[in-house]
């Protein structure tokens, strides 16, 4: 923490008397987050997911385990063996599924990044600022979302090639739209509070006031759309490779599996049960998360 | 002789439960309201004034607020014992309430008309369109045009507003009405108007009726008895000529000392000096004990009893313990 | 207001201008072109480059579009389709209807599950009921449309026989689409309904209306939701564009004749004509219902309409 | 005879069909659930008035000189006629429109004679100026059989019911290519009058009477059409749709809503096996799936060691088990499975062996491996693993490279391919292998460019001595086998899956199943 800020936390701690418990903003939120169950167990899923990914490669043998063909062993049903059955190519699909977390998840989260990166803040300066600039970002973003994801997916694929840094291109560039709006919607309603006005009566650059005034208020649409915009993504890739533009093979990422496990639905639903499950389980894991950060930085829920 | 009380509360507590903090908002509160007199409840803000009226209509929110103990009379129902669909009843019909702010108390989607129609066909078996002429005639009756009953509560001024709550809490003609600064958010010239309104329709309805306020001038205008609260307790109640001039306890001593008095311009302000308690955790004695000017050892020991100097006239200050004991502010009014 | 809805309308004209040159560049750049489609596989070079020069594929991008486009102003002719000769116009307006009743439907799923959900959470805020809600309304994101799809044949088409498993013929055929793509769409729905009823549950003319003495029932339903209505008809009018779109994957599991399909179809067989004649009719109809949302918000809430009425009542006082 | 044959013949409907094959003709080994069917007599049977089919691929135009796959030649039988027939039981031409046929010595002019008892669906007589119209009509705008009608220097109407047709090149295999759907006879009137419908104007028993491009075909009976004649069926409509779900497909076909699908899971035999209401066909199919390996690509270029090599390091079973639950028949050569002129016994046969591909590797310019690019579409992606698999045993390591049927032409114009698994249908005549084996051709996406191959080719077409011809096509199968040019892996199969009640459709192995003669029994 910088000196002044601690300085500051002394002065209160003083005010208010040894007795208050002064903390700074992040411990403060950290503090109120360690408080929500919900918060806590999607961070501690997340972080799973993330050391799962991190570490495949060790954990996993790729050759062997993920890419090795025994048809021999074709499409058997879960069994302790294979607690989630074999795929259409004998190979061992709980595996697969903890290994592709590597991909879905950089996929989800790397894609929805760049749509955030991209979208928020052309949408706050729209939401904001209004009139011609408005309009012209809203055409645009119509524009953009007119065009069928897939569509998007061929393009960039025939354009730069198939691999997975243009996949979540693609996808991240998709996913603009809705963020943009969103975000230009949650400004619009904070725009004209009397704390904006205020803001701008004492002096600030408009700037300023984007960042520290109007999106810290409207973060909870944003957190939660954006949390909600990894699953769309996730469950995009699947789509995309059914049109076999998705992460070339034999990768198992989640989308894939999805979309290879499709044909043997009736007898086999267990090829598209698991991965499909692991999809709820990371979003719901970063839904807890995010709302639980939500709610810690948002004043107005503080009892 | 027994007087026809409109409503009874006997010995409330109501506890706000919050992140494991209890705040103890009323402690054993004792209050009757007699049909057609008004009771001004009077202390700074925190004292647990608005609590205790929401109490009386059962409204406190349950998480995280909770009634601890207490009967609730209201027209000699006990409202604790009442199912929810009873309480619908008594609410609007028998007790009804006014809130501070008019900005915020209004439906913004929904014509004033209909908010006031909304209160009457909850409970009268009135069809739709007599319902409607009885709020028109409702709104005449708290000065507005009933050509505006259509109109939207953005469409209205702060003092319009506040007559429309009011309309909205008199539509069926309650016997018990609790105001809940009603014109602390007007200004001055309106606030006037909007009293002198009450005071008449408190008289043509022969309505009893609580007014929490922490403007003693108010008070003085309106009120038949009055109630000082401090620190979720009455620490003075009595009539109006009692209490404003033969004053018993040190705190409301505090409170009349702090109002600039007109006649003598250079008479000092004499503020009470701290802060008012930590309502999580109030000391053992008497709460004022830290800012009495009288305090003894004895004040901080234990809770102060009630001390009676008529049968309507009552302070709760350890130091009365010693009769011959006077504040500074009735030793010259004696 | 109609000065509003006039300038709405005159904004599609640069968009749909956007959208055709956007698709128009992007189906260039995608590779390959609609002969390969065409099963010329016995074609030899001079007879493949005569086939694409009855097309017009030879020409350069710019002078196609500028072909496509002094059809679209002069004539109103989106073009037909390479390979099936049909006028694009007629292909999309035969399967228009099946997706917007499967728009409707879907979104009216999405809204009967959401809504009461969103406003359960918000009313139990914090609670279990409320962690469960949310991951109820999750389940139908993370479930891909396909697998919801194909489980519900086996069981209401194969195993009970109520309903049919493919078509869109008769009212019984929009059933399981609709549930399967409302499902979809309920997560976010969910979350929308609830935020924007956490924002009003707390105000003072809730407790107004309890005073009054009216039912808790009629205080949540009737005063509060009307008073969170405009981020809930935001994100109605969302998912019914959405689903206007076209759900793909439902539309090929049930058989669904929908626009969808359509576009998808012609992407992968580049038939370029079809495909910007169905995405420049599909923004079209997308613009004019999220522009019918925006009126809407006048008549839920009092105070955007009076906006207008005094915006007007100014110009006449000029 | 065929075990179904004899069971479907005992049923109450006894079809004999002058023209055009017997009722679910099936060819090559079938293989159904074949239980005996119960006798129930003739006068309690009702049969469905509407047929619907349900089909993977969208038909998306009814003019059949612009499209050729399965699903459009399917359609295009209901409601057009060719000159001649292919008998896939009896492997002859038969004849349809046309009653006799003739070519002169050296098989450049031929002359049909044909039915005069003939009317179109808009009741135009069928006359040779038909004929006439609709080979110059390909010639100026069809995609179809532009090929064939290319070669045709002129054709003429000898009076009312014959024709000549003079071609360029000599060409044994005309009325084998005559005998394909898309060369349905057109009506000159119809076609004059309104260009953009007269295409659905046809002899056939059926004519299309609604279509949604891409969704459903709708075709009433022709009571008038000669089909029959002979023949009485009762059923009055049949639609086709489009189902690209294969297990929605199925389904429906198991509740009835749909009484025939186009192919279906092999992985789900065993509910079929267990619903008594549907059957199933499965039969080996003109349609061989391979391996190319381009001329193009830097890494491969001719180095026939390092084709060799790849050839032997595949195991087809393999990629039949992934790709279609083992059903298939493992190719021994680069030639159509009922192509006429197939030649199996070299003394190297193919197959996996794996010492033998390590053998080639060594000797190539690859020896410790390298890496390639496999195309293919999202299809045979599945397979495409598999055969990533195996080549990665010696050392070739394999990128996929997944795309759709215009992606996979631009990689090839881009000169981008190494390697591609595609599939190619081949039907019963000799010349069939030239557009793959012969430079400049679409479907020879390897550049294959080997001039002795072309030469062979066109000799053997205009060769009238059988046991020469089959020489000829004899020693292109040995260059074929020797320099590998693709690797030949398995044919694969066509299957259907119908309801108990549902005879009269003739199973073909090139994949288009004739449906005119169809008939459903009301199912109990």
């Amino acid at each position: 923490m910088s000196k002044n800020k601690k300085e500051v936390q002394d002065i209160n701690r003083k005010a208010t008397g040894e007795k208050a418990k002064g903390r700074s903003q992040g411990a403060e939120v950290w503090y109120r987050m360690r408080k929500n169950k919900g918060a806590m167990v999607g961070l501690v899923v997340v972080v799973l997911l993330i050391l799962l990914a991190v570490f495949s490669d060790v954990i996993f043998d790729y050759s062997k385990q993920i890419a090795g063909i025994n048809t021999k062993a074709r499409l058997l049903p879960p069994s302790w063996e294979h607690p989630f059955g074999t795929d259409g190519k004998g190979r061992d699909l709980f595996v697969r599924v903890l290994y592709g977390t590597k991909y879905s998840l950089t996929i989800g989260v790397v894609a929805t990044l760049i749509s955030t990166l991209i979208a928020v803040p052309i949408g706050a300066l729209a939401g904001y600022y209004g009139g011609f600039f408005e309009n012209v970002v809203m055409r645009i973003m119509d524009m953009l979302s007119a065009v069928p994801f897939i569509l998007m997916g061929i393009v960039v694929v025939s354009a730069l090639g198939a691999n997975m840094m243009n996949l979540i291109i693609a996808l991240g560039i998709v996913g603009i739209p809705k963020i943009c709006r969103m975000t230009r919607a949650a400004v619009l309603t904070v725009k004209n509070q009397e704390y904006i006005e205020s803001a701008r009566i004492i002096g600030l650059k408009e700037r300023d006031i984007i960042i520290k005034h109007v999106l810290p208020n409207c973060l909870s649409p944003i957190i939660v759309s954006i949390t909600l915009q990894v699953a769309t993504v996730i469950i995009s890739a699947s789509s995309l490779s059914f049109l076999g533009l998705g992460v070339p093979a034999p990768s198992p990422e989640w989308g894939a599996l999805l979309s290879a496990g499709r044909d043997e639905l009736r007898q086999h639903a267990n090829l598209t049960l698991f991965p499909g499950l692991a999809i709820m389980i990371t979003v719901l894991a970063l839904n807890l998360m995010g709302d639980g950060l939500r709610d810690a930085m948002d004043p107005k829920l503080r009892k | 002789m027994n007087k026809e009380y409109v409503l009874e509360i006997e010995d409330l507590t109501v506890e706000y439960v919050v992140e494991g903090e209890v705040t103890q908002a009323v402690t054993d509160l004792n209050l009757k309201v007699e049909a057609g007199t008004t009771v001004g409840l009077v202390g700074e803000t925190g004292a647990g004034k608005t609590t205790t009226a929401l109490a009386a209509l059962r409204l406190v929110p349950d998480p995280p607020g909770t009634i601890r103990s207490g009967r609730i009379l209201v027209c000699g129902q006990d409202i604790m014992k009442l199912s929810q669909k009873q309480l619908y009843n008594v609410r609007g019909q028998d007790i009804s309430m006014i809130f501070q702010d008019p900005m915020t108390s209004l439906n913004p989607v929904e014509t004033v008309g209909d908010q006031i129609t909304e209160s009457i066909m909850l409970h009268e078996k009135l069809k739709r369109p007599q319902a409607w002429e009885k709020a028109l005639e409702m709104l005449e009756l708290v000065g507005i045009p009933r050509t505006r009953a259509m109109e939207y509560p953005h469409q209205f001024s702060g003092g319009m507003r506040q007559r429309v709550v009011i309309a909205i809490a008199l539509a069926c003609n309650p016997k018990m009405l609790i105001a809940d600064e009603p014109t602390t958010a007007l200004d001055v010239t309106i606030q006037a108007q909007v009293l002198d309104m009450m005071k008449k329709l408190r008289d043509q309805f022969n309505m009893g009726m609580i007014l929490i306020t922490h403007d003693l001038g108010i008070v003085a205008e309106i009120c038949d008895e009055v109630a000082v609260m401090y620190a979720g307790r009455i620490v003075e109640m009595g009539t109006l000529d009692e209490v404003f001039n033969h004053t018993r306890h040190p705190y409301t001593e505090g409170l009349f000392n702090s109002l600039p008095n007109i006649k003598n311009r250079e008479a000092k302000l004499q503020p009470i000096p701290g802060l008012m308690p930590d309502p999580t955790d109030l000391p053992v004695g008497c709460a004022f004990a830290p800012r009495c000017r009288y305090a003894t050892e004895a004040c901080k020991a234990a809770q102060p009893a009630a001390h009676h100097f008529s049968d309507t006239h009552f302070a709760a200050c350890t130091a009365y313990e010693d009769p011959s004991f006077r504040i500074e502010r009735s030793k010259d009014r004696e | 207001m109609h000065k509003y809805i006039l300038k709405r309308i005159l904004m599609l004209i640069p968009v749909i201008f956007g959208v055709s040159l956007l698709v128009f560049c992007i189906m260039n750049v995608a590779s390959g072109d609609v002969t390969a489609v065409m099963g010329a596989e016995e074609l030899d070079a001079q007879q493949l480059y005569e086939l694409k020069e009855s097309l017009g594929l030879n020409d350069p991008l710019l002078v196609r579009y500028v072909k496509y486009m002094w059809n679209l102003i002069t004539k109103g002719d989106l073009g037909t389709g390479y390979i099936s000769k049909e006028p694009v116009m007629s292909l999309f307006l035969n399967r228009f209807p099946n997706t917007l009743k499967l728009a409707l439907g879907s979104t009216l799923v999405c809204v009967i599950l959401s809504i009461p959900l969103g406003i359960y959470s918000a009313v139990h805020h914090g609670s279990i009921a409320d962690n469960v809600a949310m991951v109820g309304a999750l389940l139908g994101l993370s479930i891909p449309n396909f697998w919801l799809g194909l489980v519900l044949i086996v069981i209401f088409a194969l195993r009970l026989g109520w309903l049919p498993s493919e078509g869109a013929v008769g009212f019984k055929s929009i059933i399981l689409p609709a549930i399967t793509i409302g499902t979809g769409f309920m997560a976010s729905m969910t979350r929308v309904t609830r935020s924007s009823m956490l924002d009003v549950i707390r105000s003072d003319y809730l407790r107004t209306a309890r005073a009054k003495g009216a039912p808790e029932r009629q205080v949540i339903y009737k005063h509060a939701l009307k008073n969170a209505l405009i981020p809930i008809i935001t994100s109605i009018g969302e998912t019914f564009a959405t689903a206007l779109g076209g759900a793909v994957v439902t539309e090929a599991v049930f058989s669904w004749p929908g626009v969808g399909r359509l576009i998808i179809d012609s992407i992968r067989s580049r038939d370029t004509m079809v495909v910007v004649g169905c995405i420049i009719m599909k923004t079209i109809v997308i613009s004019v219902i999220l522009l019918i949302v925006d009126i809407l918000y006048a008549f839920v809430d009092p105070r955007i309409k009076s906006h207008y009425a005094r915006a007007r009542k100014a110009k006449i006082d000029e | 005879m065929k075990k179904l044959l004899a069971i479907l013949l005992a049923g109450a409907m006894v079809l004999s069909l002058a023209a055009c094959g017997n009722q679910n003709g099936t060819t090559g080994e079938a293989e159904t659930k074949g239980e005996a069917e119960s006798n129930t007599s003739a006068a309690e049977k009702t049969y469905k008035e509407v047929i619907t089919l349900g089909y993977d691929q969208p038909a998306t135009t009814l003019d059949c000189q612009v499209l050729v796959n399965s699903i459009q030649d399917t359609l295009y039988m209901l409601y057009l006629n060719t000159l001649v027939n292919f008998n896939f039981e009896t492997k002859q031409i038969e004849p349809c429109l046309a009653t006799e046929w003739s070519h002169n010595d050296d098989s450049t002019v031929w002359t049909f004679k044909l039915r005069n008892d003939v009317t179109f669906s808009n009741g135009e007589p069928f006359t040779a100026d038909d004929v006439v119209f609709t080979v110059e009509r390909m010639a100026a705008t069809g995609v179809s059989g532009a090929a064939d009608a290319k070669n045709v220097e002129k054709v003429v109407a000898n009076g009312d019911y014959e024709v000549a047709i003079t071609l360029i090149q000599a060409n044994m295999d005309l009325p084998y290519r005559l005998a394909m759907p898309f060369w349905g006879m057109l009506n000159r009137e119809a076609l004059e009058k309104d260009p953009d419908n007269g295409y659905k104007v046809g002899t056939g028993g059926w004519t299309p009477v609604k279509f949604e491009p891409g969704t459903m075909v709708e075709f009433d009976k022709v009571e008038s059409s000669w089909v029959w004649k002979d023949v009485q069926t009762p059923t009055k409509k049949i639609i086709e749709k489009t189902m690209t779900e294969e297990s929605a497909r199925s389904i429906a076909v198991q509740t009835d809503e749909i009484q025939f699908s186009y192919s279906f899971n092999f992985g789900d035999i065993n509910i079929y096996d267990a619903d008594p209401n549907v059957d199933y066909s499965i039969i080996s199919a003109d349609l061989i799936y391979y391996l190319g390996m381009s001329y193009e690509s830097e890494a491969i270029g001719d180095d026939v060691n390092l084709r060799n090599a790849i050839a032997y390091a595949i195991d087809p079973t393999e990629l039949m088990d992934v790709g279609f639950s083992g059903k298939g028949e493992p190719c021994k050569t680069f030639w159509g499975p009922n192509q006429y002129g197939i030649y199996t016994d070299y003394e190297q046969q193919l197959g996996k062996n794996l010492d033998l591909a390590k053998e080639y590797l060594a000797k190539s310019n690859h020896p410790d491996g390298l890496t390639l690019s496999l195309t293919t579409v999202s299809a045979f992606e599945q397979m495409a693993e598999v055969v990533q698999a195996q080549l990665a045993e010696i050392g070739i390591e394999i990128k996929l490279n997944i795309t759709d049927a215009p992606g996979l032409a631009q990689t090839v114009a881009d000169k981008k391919l190494d390697l591609l698994l595609y599939s190619k249908t081949c039907g019963v005549y000799g010349d069939q292998f030239r557009d793959i084996l012969v430079y400049g051709n679409t479907a020879n996406r390897m550049k294959y460019n080997n001039e002795k191959v072309a030469e062979l080719l066109d000799k053997a077409l205009g060769e009238t001595d059988d046991a020469t011809r089959l020489a000829l096509y004899k020693e292109v199968q040995e260059i074929t086998h020797e320099e590998m040019p693709c690797v030949p892996l398995f044919y694969g199969t066509a299957s259907g899956l119908f309801r108990k009640g549902l005879s009269g459709v003739i199973f073909q192995s090139n994949t288009r199943h004739n449906f005119t003669y169809a008939v459903c029994e009301e199912s109990k």
